[in-house]
């Protein structure tokens, strides 16, 4: 069953230095609120995993936390770079970081196997893409019916896994909707989870094929009231489309981005820097 | 006609010809994007569009920003998870057309959005694959849209992020269960298509205005002309209007908190 | 698009002799009145797919419709045996079929690669059990990465399948509500697909979220009201156990059902026998 | 105490106190689900139960007749696509407990729901696999309930549809990534465990008024008795009442239309 926990004492206790860290949301319900306690308790050497890194990881990345991304597709969406991630790869600032890069269709398939609990993921991908030449991680099996060339990939099962949902009833049973992106398969693929919600309701209203994860899959339920933002909660607050361009620009300069972070993120008292951001 | 429009304006209207009724067709985010609803809200109403996001059959009023924007979500017929999008839906076989955007282009259509310079010392880090290499091979075909410069449309590409022929015209040759690949290629100047035996790149199209010697200079490479080079149809004034609104309408929505 | 089609038209387009044919719905929503259509035409020679066969393939079978059944629990569920398929089975009656055995878990991988287009599934699975050395289509694969064995089955990939399903729109999109089993998976996974539904309706009323199929991966949409009796409709009408007892003493005995099946499938106008039972 | 009751009951009653709150039971129709509901109906009330349908966390008024009635998705927490059940909540390694029943088991617990007889030419055809051969290997662990019969419990089953521990006890041993196999068998005279050595079924617990010759009559191989053989408790009054109350709900339920 899922212990409800502050969003502090959660991270604390499930994020450790050295753990590998899958933190998602497809656009949509990314975990905000998660990721800047995970930089206010100053974690380090996290290997951080992401489909699509967006300025939750460029955040950590440029606090320090991070010392190896796996990822599909790093960039501000819709914007242009990830100028932290960028920093980082090119001139090792605030630390020189590994990158393992994937294509989406491959960390999908890779989500989907680590929660079925199988060693790798196989699925038609990578022909003629040079990324298998810059990647070990990809490999190809032949088909024993048809003799295909597949590729193959391993799974993805974090040590802990950190989402944003809806909403959670008062025994940690938890209510994704909208863009679900391959957030069941982070939570169900990871040893521990932790799920920050806006809300703790009696009765989570779910039609009869919800995405609900039951609390008994799931390790910690915290309440970060508006904790997607600047991304976004359907049902409850849009997308900032505002701040995600003003991105841009403090994230391009290290004093404004170490500014900024001082500002939103270490001298705030409570979870939910990324609302007032 | 005698409208005054943009070379962007004409390039969003010329890709967005392409797509009809009746394809179903994995969207990239940014002009590929644009020109798909364009086509949605002009000549092609039940175009099926997808993103990777998960949304089936969207029908957002404004462009999203990123790839997954609750607009997405709320006009679609349903959202899927996103390693079902890719498995059933992608892989299955259910896209006519994958419409991608890229950073680099070569003469064989391989795009690289991985980086640019060497990959352990990048000159410049870009933001990786995305779903572009599965879409390219899983799809039915490929349309490509992007503008034309010599930085972008290169003689050989960085990095073969995603296939479009291979590095030498043939890496779609006997290769089972794959799409067509890159069938023609959108930019601000002119259409191509590739060479039916060689798959090179070869201009098909000058949009009006523009002459072979502005297409020349923004190509990386010898680019050929077809014998037949058509002149691109201009843009109607009902496509300039509706184009004109949607990115208004999307300006004003993006600006907003 | 899907065409809107008579369940009549539907059958006798895409369901041709000697045809693969997957007809699904895990307890519910089975096609029954599908089914029955497929009798009274004197479909021959069909390659029988489905999970749990029950009393619809009973039916198919005893009609002699199927040469070959590949199924993975093949039973009256909560009642006893399919006697129709034991009797065909075990005395060839009305005709010799060949049956081809699977487990749930390898059935419902292999409809999962189907719609994923995949050649293959791969899962952890036969441990032990002595299927594999009566069953040719089960093989062993070595993970490329840790070495582990694991099971690996041909997806499925039928001529065509057939479902029921709540609803549809006028532009054929479908809703599937309540236990969905391996349904869209089977259409997916089909070359051609006939759904059957209660009732066309102007709005689906769809959550975010829903298992809706596009109109454009189905071939035809065939309204059959009740089309699911004796099994159930969830939201429409309940399923009649009564019925799947009742069947038990019907097709112990061979005259017996030959006699059901002209009083309620051949001698019926309409398709929906299944209503009356 | 002095209650009346059937040995069915009793089989029942015990079966049930095999679960507990905090366990995962993925439950098999028929026997497993009369048990594994009535422990949530007695002393396990936030034991979670799935059936292979799809049902998560299903707390059904009556018992299922099939393994999918509406009954089992309409008090479920939410319901799943059965590929899913199978990939993520079972071969996830979600379920702590399989409760399965079978046609015929020997005395390395090893299960036969295939047929009777030989598989070319069967005696008797039985319903086959289904979800069992994956929830004894993929579940923590795994209970199993029948009612004893020289018929069902045989020196060696027919066919190994399903992994006890092996024709030679040992087919567990270095196996990776694999649940500990049946720990408890519960028939309506006793309930047996697997010699922690051999794997061999031993009885270890007596039902009331069952007798040592009873065992051995009704099992088709050489019966082992734990050194320290108990007496299974008796059913309560409450437990019989939730029991009958539950079957009579259920009789009255599948009666009906």
């Amino acid at each position: 069953m899922a212990e409800f926990l502050s969003l502090h004492d959660a991270v604390a206790r499930y994020v450790e230095d050295g753990a590998t860290v899958a933190m998602e949301g497809f656009t949509h319900l990314i975990p905000f609120a998660a990721g800047h306690e995970v930089i206010r308790q100053k974690k380090r050497d996290l290997t951080l995993i992401r489909m699509t890194p967006d300025i939750i990881y460029d955040q950590m990345i440029g606090a320090g936390c991070a010392k190896k991304v796996i990822f599909s597709w790093g960039g501000n969406p819709g914007v242009g770079s990830l100028h932290r991630l960028r920093d980082a790869v090119e001139k090792g600032w605030p630390r020189q970081i590994e990158i393992l890069e994937h294509s989406h269709a491959a960390m999908a398939c890779a989500f989907e196997a680590g929660a079925a609990g199988l060693p790798l993921a196989v699925f038609r991908g990578y022909i003629g893409s040079e990324l298998p030449s810059v990647n070990d991680q990809i490999k190809f099996i032949e088909c024993p019916f048809t003799g295909e060339r597949l590729a193959a990939v391993p799974s993805v099962r974090p040590d802990v896994s950190i989402i944003h949902a809806q909403r959670a009833d008062r025994q940690g049973n938890v209510l994704v909707e909208g863009i679900v992106g391959v957030q069941k398969e982070a939570v169900l693929a990871a040893k521990h989870s932790i799920v920050t919600v806006e809300e703790i309701v009696d009765d989570l209203g779910a039609t009869p094929n919800a995405c609900v994860i039951p609390s008994w899959a799931i390790s910690a339920v915290a309440v970060a009231e508006k904790g997607a933002l600047p991304s976004y909660t359907h049902g409850y607050y849009g997308r900032s489309n505002r701040f995600y361009k003003e991105w841009d620009a403090i994230a391009r300069d290290r004093d404004t981005f170490t500014q900024w972070l001082d500002d939103n993120v270490f001298n705030v008292a409570q979870h939910h820097a990324g609302e007032k951001a | 006609m005698n409208l005054e429009y943009t070379s962007s304006e004409m390039m969003s209207v010329t890709a967005a010809r392409a797509l009809e009724n009746g394809m179903t067709c994995f969207v990239g985010i940014g002009l590929p994007s644009e020109a798909a609803n364009l086509a949605r809200l002009t000549h092609a109403p039940d175009v099926v569009l997808i993103y990777e996001s998960g949304t089936l059959q969207t029908k957002p009023d404004t462009l999203p920003l990123s790839i997954g924007d609750g607009e997405l979500c709320e006009s679609a017929l349903t959202t899927v998870a996103v390693p079902e999008m890719f498995r059933y839906w992608l892989q299955g076989g259910k896209v006519s057309v994958g419409f991608l955007g890229t950073a680099q282009i070569d003469r064989f259509a391989n795009l690289n959005t991985t980086l640019i310079g060497d990959y352990k010392a990048p000159k410049v880090r870009l933001p990786g694959g995305g779903g572009a290499p599965e879409i390219a091979t899983n799809a039915g075909e490929v349309f490509i849209t992007l503008k034309h410069s010599k930085r972008a449309f290169v003689k050989d590409v960085d990095f073969v992020t995603t296939l479009g022929f291979g590095r030498d015209g043939k890496g779609r040759d006997n290769v089972p269960n794959i799409g067509k690949g890159p069938t023609r290629v959108i930019t601000d100047l002119c259409v191509m298509k590739p060479d039916p035996e060689t798959k090179e790149l070869v201009v098909v199209s000058l949009h009006p205005g523009v002459t072979r010697e502005d297409v020349i200079d923004a190509t990386g490479w010898e680019i050929r002309f077809a014998e037949q080079l058509e002149s691109t149809p201009e843009p109607s004034e009902n496509e300039l209007t509706i184009l004109r609104e949607l990115k208004a309408r999307t300006e004003r929505a993006h600006a907003g908190e």
